[in-house]
């Protein structure tokens, strides 16, 4: 049998935030055959990505699956989200900035909310760098010149499995002679993980002790050790003492920090927290915060809502003009008040990975859904529409988690419609429907 | 073929020489030209004041510390916020409005064109994804060099060519405008948490100083015959003392090439400060002002403080880390490895401060004691300064000395003793407003002959008609009128369309990115240096496959042909 | 017996985001790690069903046990099954408590369900194709 | 005069509407109102049954009363500066929005960002508020800044965060990070507290129940009246007061 291959180079791994950029992909017979350079998460986006696709769209009809043409698809879509009083557009994070642009639009010309996964991400920090601002850097950077690392509420071996590889411990570095041995790690988390195991110092808090840990530290570093008691949230004093010398002797020092600081209680106020300390630090030596962003363009989506609407995620166009109130117009907080009387859901998981509150009322109402796999949501949805995926088959703009902006490429043709087109489609055709009422 | 006449218009387009004549101005298809016919559609400018496009030449609106500055400022978008009207867009943002926020308030006060003054090569496809939702103005984006690490290993070697390898390359590869440098070598030094004091400093690392930055790159600049000269923001910005930095950077191109502006020094009043603290700081724009009037190939912008609230955003990372020890309000950081870094923090300039009714003055200052106004651009560092929408007030301060010393005497009384404002009787004429916010950019940054800042036949129909007759107008008594007037034009045209009328914009354009393109010789080209290209793959965290700019980004892009003989 | 539920990414979690009716994402988002002492103090070995409920709801889920998890916590792989326990007070913030999910444990033999038959629970309909 | 607001049945009872324009002085006249539910733009009278008694003068004297279930109503009283404004049952978000002036009474509870960014007047809230009362907005500096809130019952999480000025008491207890980064003004809990006062830098935080999860950065400066006296909060230079019962878990 005769096979065509194909290797393709500096291919940009659409999964998490790192967009790592060097991803080699072997195709034959038009299919993904071999990946060298991901990670276990990479390469399983990639190789299992054909088996995976759902064929066409399909809507429920009571309690019966059929299939329907992707036109009658977005005349659904055009219909349900013109008519809708308060239409809640969710995700974007797996999309390019080229759709989430039109996203933000079409918020605006239905006078819905548009919100991205960012809300149960990092939405808590943005919240909180809103209230400090961010001491942030891109990742090269930190490779080449950072001494101490601190992950926070982060295990980064397990989800972003290249970060360690390409920005930190194991990473070459300019300004370092051996990066490997001079650099230090310090973990801080409430449980071991596979991270903490590789770490130079590991500091265990108590769940929900994130806020505690990092006052007392704050206070140690401006010389006010002698308030701390002796213990912090289960961590002896004598260790967060150790560990501000630590911080304070870095000559260059990069503090990450993951959902384990956004979820737990306190939520933005930990990361507040975080950036206060980091920005003490910054009176001694050279310190930068940044969060561990989970989807590929996360942030991108985050960038291009806020050049169109002003705010970076939870956006309410209801009356027209852009309204922002993280817990009022972010989709948990929508969909629990069962206030949105229609939604559609741009390449997410809201049924894995909301509250079943939220997912109860998903299942109530018109929700449509653009995915290329069938997901814990497609079962929760009235239509499910499979467009191309960013970075296989569709190109586009995504943003790294250090705001790096990178094209991601297409390198195979497989028919499927682009979420971009299909976006593009559904704006135009209810901009036409609004104009002629 | 579409076709306009704009009659009755009160002319002053300096660039030809035209210094307030009535006259008429035909358009086809988006360009002047000599004559149209009978047929075509007529605006009356019933002998307004009529002038090319303005030409924002430092302005921040693009980009990523633009948008981390409306990203960390929520407060800052509940003003200005419009609903959808017409053509336009919803908008919101006062200090930092949202994109098309920018290039609405743009238009109505007539501006077409906007060089973003700062542009990190690795961001750079973000700034353009940002310029294509600015669609009134065309953009340029001038491109940070102050840390670049090849640029720098080519100042070290002392190797003019190689750094205009550098510097052409990565232009073309970035698709940007001209060369930005930001307290250079000092945004490397706050890679490690530190800055530099003067400009013969070494850089910490680098054995080399700002001095030979700054000297090496204006003469890249030179070689590769760039449209623009080399764009500095000196070192020590908003320190009590600068000026002396100020004057020693001046001194550094000399006469390298007297036939042309070899280099441009941004917002200057943020670098005029005597005194030795802030507690003695006091204006040297007469020492400032007298070094720029004797040097032709020099030239500068304002970076006008005006009172009020707004965000300071700059590549100079080390001095928004001390901004911040003062202000203690947000602090924003973002280094780019290998290249650059910046900061942005929110500030209020306040008349009852000392130093900021003090830092009003110079910007004032400035522009009175600068004699040629070829070579004092009107600027606030858009937001730095001031929201560029406090523009018209300073064309009011300008042109009256009567509307200057009654604001003069509402703020810090110090003012009086530490600048000379109050002794400069001095009033800008409408013809030298008109050099310092269009003609004189568009020969600051090259651009003449792309057909900005001027009504020569086959120059780009961007036209602004401002409800003001000049001839009827006496600017020194009624500046409320003449604020009123830059305010809000009647027209504002772009290519020949009539894009925003009395301050609503009617319709939607595509604006166009214009970028220079270097055309150097095979031993100049950088990427067949194993030097360049094992760096960039060991420190970059980006394949260099994955950094060029693809085409997608300029789809409107206008390429500059620049180049070096071989 | 009382336990804090954490929540978080795992390799196989991870690996399978994109597979979500897989028995592979299955298996690995409704099995719960907990310490051994808390599992033989409600007389169950590895492998074997607990209940969590939560207010007036409760779920099925597989137990393994981990000594690097604390007493009195458990941790669950991101996901359907982690988030039925979680209610949708967000504090006014929008991000709801995914760490810190209180509840009520005890060995059962009911069965787990998959992730299609979850969703039904919650008012969908499966897709099975 | 009195203005009596009732509620209409609504084909989707969940839509929150936007009604900044219940304030006294709007009733004055006979304008046209609007209010917005979801995304849709109504007549106050397609929403609310409006009834007026009595005669209008000024707005000191006008009494507005809202009547069923106002739940889901947000922003009523939104830059009040005189007159009253009584709420026979539960009201939504944002009540008493930069209020100036004037009395709102909340018979029943109220819902998330009570007062926010109050300026003066007071509010009196019988049952419980929300998250955010007396607090700031998004990004901003300043919270509530003068006037007084008090809560019967208990208030929800981040309450006076940012309180710059005036006074919230709450008789019941309060939820996670009272007071949170308080610039001024006074916080009175008389129920518990969970990490209270975190961040401030200046004002006054009483505590009289029990403080649950109290910050490791407060330093112990004395007694007053059986009540220990902190200063803080020490991971800044906060130069606030914590003044809380002994008892502390």
């Amino acid at each position: 049998m005769f096979h065509i291959e194909d290797k393709v180079r500096h291919i940009v791994c659409p999964y998490c935030g790192c967009l790592c950029d060097d991803i080699l992909v072997e195709l034959t017979d038009g299919r993904i055959s071999g990946v060298e350079n991901a990670c276990t998460l990479g390469a399983h986006k990639f190789l299992d990505d054909a088996d995976n696709r759902l064929k066409g769209p399909i809507m429920r009809k009571g309690d019966q699956w059929v299939d329907i043409s992707y036109e009658e698809a977005i005349a659904y879509a055009v219909q349900t989200l013109s008519e809708a009083d308060r239409p809640l557009l969710y995700g974007w994070s797996g999309c390019v900035t080229e759709t989430q642009a039109i996203g933000a639009h079409l918020a605006e010309l239905i006078g819905g909310v548009v919100d991205s996964t960012t809300s149960v991400c990092h939405g808590p920090s943005i919240l909180a760098i809103q209230e400090v601002g961010h001491p942030g850097c891109t990742l090269g950077q930190v490779k080449n010149r950072a001494d101490t690392i601190i992950y926070w509420g982060s295990n980064p071996i397990e989800a972003h499995p290249r970060h360690l590889s390409r920005y930190t411990n194991y990473a070459d570095a300019y300004f370092l002679h051996n990066a490997f041995r001079e650099r230090k790690v310090i973990v801080f988390d409430v449980r071991k993980t596979a991270t903490s195991e590789i770490a130079s110092e590991f500091v265990q808090l108590e769940q929900g002790g994130d806020y505690h840990v990092l006052s007392a530290l704050r206070a140690i570093v401006r010389g006010r050790e002698d308030v701390v008691p002796d213990m912090v949230a289960g961590v002896p004093k004598s260790q967060l003492i150790r560990v501000a010398e630590m911080c304070k002797k870095a000559k260059f020092g990069a503090l990450f920090f993951g959902v384990g600081v956004t979820m737990t209680g306190g939520k933005y106020k930990n990361i507040r927290n975080a950036i206060e300390f980091v920005d003490e630090l910054n009176r001694h030596t050279k310190w930068t915060i940044s969060p561990m962003r989970g989807h590929s363009n996360v942030y991108g989506s985050n960038e291009v809502f806020t050049w169109i609407t002003g705010y970076p995620y939870a956006v309410d166009y209801a009356r027209g003009i852009a309204f922002y109130n993280p817990g009022e117009t972010t989709a948990v907080d929508i969909l629990a008040r069962k206030e949105a009387d229609a939604a559609l859901i741009m390449a997410s998981d809201p049924g894995a990975h909301f509250p079943r509150t939220c997912c109860e009322h998903l299942a109530k109402i018109p929700t449509i859904l653009f995915d290329p796999y069938p997901s814990a949501t497609t079962h929760l949805c009235t239509v499910q529409i499979p467009c191309a995926v960013n970075g296989i088959d569709a190109a586009g703009t995504a943003y790294r988690m250090d705001g790096i902006p990178i094209r991601t490429r297409k390198f195979l043709e497989t028919g499927y419609p682009t979420d971009t087109s299909l976006m593009h489609e559904i704006y135009e055709q209810i901009r036409e429907r609004k104009e002629h009422v | 073929m579409s076709e306009l006449l704009i009659k009755n218009a009160y002319v002053i387009d300096p660039l030809q020489g035209i210094h307030g004549d009535i006259m008429d101005i035909s358009i086809r298809d988006g360009r002047i030209v000599d004559k149209v016919s009978g047929s075509c559609e007529v605006i009356d400018a019933a002998g307004n004041l009529t002038l090319p496009g303005g030409i924002d030449s430092h302005t921040h609106v693009c980009g990523t510390k633009v948008n981390f500055g409306r990203y960390m400022s929520p407060e800052d978008m509940r003003a200005g916020r419009t609903p959808r009207r017409g053509a336009m867009y919803p908008t919101s943002g006062y200090t930092v409005p949202t994109t098309y926020g920018n290039s609405y308030r743009y238009s109505k006060m007539g501006y077409t064109t906007l060089l973003e003054g700062a542009m990190a090569p690795m961001e750079a496809r973000h700034t353009h994804e940002e310029f294509a939702a600015t669609p009134m103005q065309d953009m340029l984006a001038n491109t940070l060099f102050d840390g670049n690490w090849s640029l720098f290993e080519a100042v070290g070697d002392k190797d003019i060519r190689q750094a205009a390898a550098v510097i052409g390359w990565t232009l073309a590869a970035v698709k940007g405008f001209g060369i930005k440098l930001t307290n250079p070598g000092g945004t490397e030094a706050w890679g490690f948490g530190e800055d530099l004091a003067s400009i013969d400093e070494e850089v910490p690392n680098w054995d080399i100083t700002p001095r030979e930055i700054i000297d090496t790159t204006i003469r890249a600049c030179e070689l590769l015959h760039l449209p623009h000269s080399v764009h500095l923001h000196c070192n020590n910005l908003g320190m009590p003392g600068n000026y002396r930095t100020t004057l020693e950077t001046l001194d550094i191109p000399g006469d390298m090439n007297p036939d042309r502006q070899t280099l441009y020094l941004t917002h200057v009043q943020f670098h005029s400060y005597g005194g030795n603290t802030w507690g003695d700081i006091k204006s040297e724009a007469e020492k400032i002002s007298d070094s720029i009037n004797n040097k032709p190939q020099v030239v500068i912008d304002m970076g006008q403080v005006m009172f009020g609230r707004t965000m300071t955003m700059t590549a100079d990372g080390p001095m928004e880390f001390r901004l911040y020890t003062l202000h203690h309000n947000k602090w924003s950081n973002h280094d780019v490895e290998l290249e650059t870094g910046s900061g942005i923090i929110p500030v209020y300039y306040s008349r009852k401060s000392s130093v900021n009714s003090i830092m009003w003055a110079i910007g004032l200052e400035l522009a009175l004691l600068v004699k040629n106004p070829w070579q004092c651009m009107l600027t606030t560092d858009n937001p730095n300064g001031a929201p560029f929408v406090k523009y018209p007030e300073i064309i009011g301060l300008l042109m009256s000395n009567k509307y200057r010393s009654k604001e003069l005497s509402q703020v810090h009384k110090l003012t009086t003793d530490r600048t000379s404002l109050g002794s400069i009787d001095r009033e800008l004429s409408f013809e030298e407003i008109a050099v310092m916010t269009r003609a004189g950019q568009a020969k600051a940054l090259g651009i003449i002959n792309q057909g900005k800042g001027h009504f020569r036949e086959d120059a780009l129909a961007d036209i602004a008609i401002y409800p003001v007759k000049p001839d009827q107008t006496d600017p020194s008594l009624q500046y409320e009128e003449v604020i009123g007037a830059f305010q809000q034009t009647l027209y504002t045209l772009k290519d020949g369309v009539v894009v925003s009328r009395d301050g609503e914009v009617i319709t939607g354009v595509a604006n166009r990115t214009f970028w220079s393109k270097a055309n150097l010789p095979e031993d100049m080209d950088v990427l067949k240096s194993p030097r360049f290209v094992e760096k960039f793959s060991r420190f970059y965290s980006v394949d260099l496959e994955n950094y060029l700019v693809q085409d997608e980004y300029v789809q409107r892009g206008v390429a500059m042909n620049t180049g070096v003989n071989s | 017996m009382k336990i804090r539920i954490n929540s978080g990414r795992t390799v196989i979690q991870g690996s399978h985001v994109d597979q979500k009716n897989s028995p592979e994402y299955f298996r690995e988002t409704s099995t719960i790690r907990l310490n051994p002492v808390d599992m033989m103090e409600i007389g169950i070995d590895d492998g074997e069903r607990i209940k969590a409920r939560t207010d007036n709801l409760s779920i099925v889920l597989r137990a393994l046990s981990d000594d690097s998890i604390k007493r009195g916590t458990g941790f669950l792989p991101l996901g359907p099954y982690a988030n039925f326990l979680v209610g949708g007070n967000t504090h006014s913030t929008g991000m709801p408590d995914f760490k810190e999910a209180d509840a009520d444990i005890e060995a059962t033999v009911d069965t787990i369900t998959t992730v299609g038959e979850l969703m039904q629970q919650l008012g969908g309909v499966p897709y099975r194709r | 005069m009195q203005v009596t607001l009732t509620m209409k049945p609504r084909a989707k009872p969940f839509l929150p509407i936007e009604a900044e324009m219940i304030n006294p002085m709007n009733f004055i006249g006979s304008q046209n109102l609007f209010v917005w539910e979801g995304n849709k733009k109504r007549r106050l009278e397609d929403i609310f049954t409006v009834r007026k008694e009595g005669n209008v003068n000024s707005p000191e004297n006008i009494v507005v009363v809202l009547r069923g279930d106002t739940s889901r109503v947000k922003r009523v009283g939104e830059y009040m500066s005189s007159g009253t404004i009584i709420v026979e049952g539960d009201i939504g978000m944002h009540c008493g929005n930069f209020m100036r002036g004037g009395f709102i009474e909340i018979q029943g509870n109220a819902d998330g960002w009570l007062g926010r960014e109050m300026r003066g007047g007071s509010i009196l809230c019988h049952g419980n508020a929300g998250d955010y009362c007396g607090s700031g907005y998004r990004g901003e500096k300043r919270g509530m800044r003068g006037g007084k809130i008090e809560v019967a019952g208990n208030a929800g999480d981040y309450l006076g965060e940012y309180l710059t000025g005036g006074e919230i008491h709450v008789h019941g207890n309060a939820g996670m990070f009272a007071g949170a980064e308080m610039r001024g003004g006074c916080l009175i809990i008389d129920g518990d507290a969970r990490i209270p006062a975190a961040n401030m830098a200046k004002g006054t935080c009483i505590i009289h129940g029990e403080i649950h999860e109290m910050l490791p950065t407060f330093e112990k400066i004395g007694e007053k009246d059986g009540m220990l006296v902190y200063h803080g909060d020490v991971a800044n230079k906060g130069k606030g007061e914590l003044i809380v019962k002994s008892k502390i878990t």
